[in-house]
């Protein structure tokens, strides 16, 4: 399998098949005289502005925390939660509650509410 | 009979999402300054942009993937960041005028000034997208649109020397006014070959599930549907030309624009123009905000799709929500309609390049196209049209200094 | 210690003589006894270089995209032990360029 | 990425302040908005076209008429012409 081709920023899948965010990062684990391990994936705007530079980061970071609706701007995912790596990545997670779809509910709650119809 | 009607929808939409504010302003000005000699842009501009269409519904068909989705799983994101940040830039001063095309078309009709009504009008558009879907829009928009028809029989009216209009048919340097005349090249082609088409056509083909059995109809539509839309930004510069040349009129504000249908229509002249300008900008102003919402989401990997209710899909519905009120803003502050057109034109033709060339590789990934992938003469047209359009992006600034807008 | 994927893809690799021999472009990975691991790392001239290349475009003019690289071309395929990730910024490989695979 | 950011808005800024009206483009300006106001008085007179449009296309004349500034006679004809058209279109409704 090949890491970057076939997984990195690709589309993630939950459980009931709703789009929940992108692969933005691929954390890998060291180990002495071991291969290294694939961890986990990870997802979050820290996460992508992270890859443009660390500026970007610091910037999306103290801006998640001013919104202050995600609880932390990178969400790590199990590797092991990861089912299958075909063009899309589908992972065992109810993404409802979970932090990918917080920016939703909190937009659902707190502007949509207010739309009559 | 589902490829019949699709066919139909892409002929109805060529004409009706072809004609908005950008088509109208460029042609209107084309035609007032050099008669018929610019329509060999708009031909080539159409070539590029029925080949780029037809490329964009085959990925949906055969990858079931978005256009924005598959740049972004293909080039990573740092690539991604400052394509969609400028093209999210360039759609939203788009919005703005085509809002400001709509508002005009009132004002033509009432009276009642741009700046007044231009948030309304953004309002009344986002209600339309959250409680419709995109066929409810797409069609009935563009059969409105098909009122552009009246342009055809204009020109028609106003029966052109056709010698004099063969010869604009082919590339022509210019006699006089050198700067203005390169600068309409480049505005006719930023016009017709506007990257919100692709991203909105290619989301439309993954909403409406086409599949492999698509590819003719896709073909079809992308041939018809924007022929005919070109057809009619052409008859749009016969008539300006028929009637504004000859007077030594330059076009510098819509109000001008107005008149080209009088001469054929007499006292329904105006009124026609108006309802015409202001259903055309009101189904690209639908198009361009829900295009850009689908690119956004797609390269983000939130839920996207018109169809559903909005409560499923909150951030794409607030990206179209918040270009619309901006949108209205901008027009809000009284900046005039055609200037803004036009600096959108320019903008848009220094973008396009970062739009086109990833088509390139994601048309050429047997990944997702199977062995649908792009043959030698896709490949070419497209080649040529990055080239062509870096060319453009290049001498868009330096032109623009001349004065050429 | 941890290291990111995306952050790795693209650096500059030098051999342990500090001679250059990359940017990674690809991560191999293979299930082993219920894990995921990283058995080799591909160094070559970076996968965007390669597709904007001419030689890239070349390809795909014909019609015929990165089915085949000429041999010069191939990425280096450095094996997990040889690879020092101590300083993810700058990959270093233990043995010399010229010994490693293609 | 910088460069990126700040090629964008050099480029705007372009666009945006471009213009410098010099003579020539002035006098075409002149005899283009009289050309107009001609064309739609006449269509006015021959009701072709409603009070209220032919009012717009006079105010618009008369603005940009009195941004290019031009004093040559050309000018003064236009502005003159365009002033005519409004207070006829005034008149008429």
């Amino acid at each position: 399998m090949k890491l970057i081709n076939d997984v990195l920023d690709k589309q993630l899948i939950d459980r009931d098949c709703r789009k929940c965010g992108r692969v933005d990062g691929i954390v890998i684990e060291l180990r002495e005289d071991e291969p290294p391990r694939v961890a986990a994936i990870e997802c979050g705007f820290a996460v992508c502005a992270r890859r443009v530079s660390e500026r970007w980061e610091r910037f999306a970071v103290v801006a998640g925390k001013r919104l202050g609706v995600r609880k932390s701007p990178r969400y790590r995912i199990a590797w092991e939660k990861v089912l299958d790596t075909g063009l899309d990545i589908d992972v065992d997670i109810d993404s409802e509650d979970a932090p990918p779809l917080a920016w939703e509910k909190w937009i659902r709650e707190h502007i949509f509410a207010k739309v009559p119809f | 009979m589902k490829n019949i009607g699709q066919v139909a929808l892409g002929v109805i939409t060529g004409i009706g999402g072809f004609l908005e504010i950008g088509t109208m302003a460029t042609s209107a000005e084309a035609g007032a300054a050099f008669r018929y000699s610019l329509i060999w842009s708009v031909v080539l501009g159409t070539i590029c942009l029925i080949f780029l269409i037809e490329m964009s519904g085959r990925h949906a068909a055969i990858s079931k993937h978005s256009l924005a989705g598959a740049v972004r799983e293909r080039f990573g994101f740092p690539f991604v960041v400052v394509p969609r940040a400028a093209e999210l830039i360039v759609n939203l001063l788009l919005l703005g005028a085509e809002i400001g095309g709509v508002c005009f078309a009132i004002k033509l009709l009432t009276g009642v000034p741009i700046q007044l009504i231009a948030i309304p009008i953004g309002i009344i558009i986002w209600i339309l997208i959250w409680l419709g879907t995109l066929d409810g829009i797409e069609y009935g928009t563009a059969a409105l649109g098909m009122l552009a028809i009246a342009f055809v029989v204009a020109a028609v009216k106003y029966h052109p020397p056709l010698h004099e209009l063969a010869r604009g048919f082919a590339p022509a340097m210019p006699h006089h006014d050198a700067a203005h005349y390169w600068f309409l090249v480049i505005s006719i082609i930023g016009a017709n070959v506007s990257p919100y088409m692709l991203y909105f056509y290619s989301s439309g083909g993954i909403e409406d599930e086409w599949d492999e059995k698509s590819l003719g109809t896709n073909r079809l539509t992308a041939i018809l549907g924007m022929g005919f839309g070109a057809a009619t930004a052409i008859t749009v510069i016969i008539c300006s030309a028929h009637v504004f040349e000859p007077l030594g009129i330059r076009i510098d504000h819509y109000e001008q624009v107005a008149f080209v249908l009088v001469p054929a229509f007499g006292k329904w002249g105006v009124p026609l123009f108006a309802i015409i300008l202001g259903v055309c900008c009101f189904g690209a102003a639908t198009e361009v905000s829900l295009a850009s919402a689908y690119s956004l989401a797609q390269s983000l990997g939130w839920n996207w799709a018109e169809d559903d209710k909005p409560q499923r899909e909150a951030r794409f519905a607030l990206t179209y929500t918040v270009m619309l009120f901006f949108g209205g803003v901008i027009m809000a502050t009284g900046i005039d309609p055609l200037k803004l057109t036009m600096l959108t034109m320019g903008l848009t033709a220094v973008v396009l390049p970062l739009a086109i060339i990833p088509f390139i590789i994601i048309m050429n990934d047997e990944k997702y196209m199977h062995e649908h992938t792009n043959g030698p003469i896709g490949n070419t047209v497209v080649v040529f049209t990055i080239v062509l359009t870096a060319i453009v992006a290049l001498v868009t600034i330096p032109l623009e200094i001349m004065g050429g807008s | 210690m941890e290291i990111r994927a995306e952050l790795l893809l693209g650096r500059q690799v030098v051999d342990v003589n500090g001679k250059h021999v990359g940017h990674i472009e690809e991560l191999i990975a293979e299930e082993r006894g219920g894990e995921t691991v990283i058995v080799e790392f591909h160094a070559g001239r970076g996968a965007m270089a390669e597709r904007m290349s001419a030689h890239g475009v070349a390809m795909i003019f014909l019609g015929i995209f990165g089915a085949r690289r000429r041999g010069s071309q191939k990425p280096y395929r450095i094996n997990w032990r040889d690879l020092d990730l101590s300083d993810p910024q700058h990959p270093r490989t233990t043995k010399p360029v010229d010994e490693l695979a293609r | 990425m910088r460069g990126a950011v700040l090629l964008l808005i050099t480029l705007a800024l372009f666009l945006a302040c471009s213009k410098q009206p010099d003579a020539g483009k002035q006098l075409r300006t002149a005899q283009s908005w009289h050309a107009t106001i001609d064309l739609v008085s006449d269509a006015l007179h021959r009701g072709k076209v409603t009070a209220k449009y032919a009012k717009q296309v006079a105010e618009v004349a008369q603005e940009e008429l009195a941004k290019e500034g031009g004093d040559d006679h050309e000018s003064h004809v236009a502005i003159e012409a365009a002033r005519a058209l409004r207070a006829e279109t005034e008149k008429r409704r």
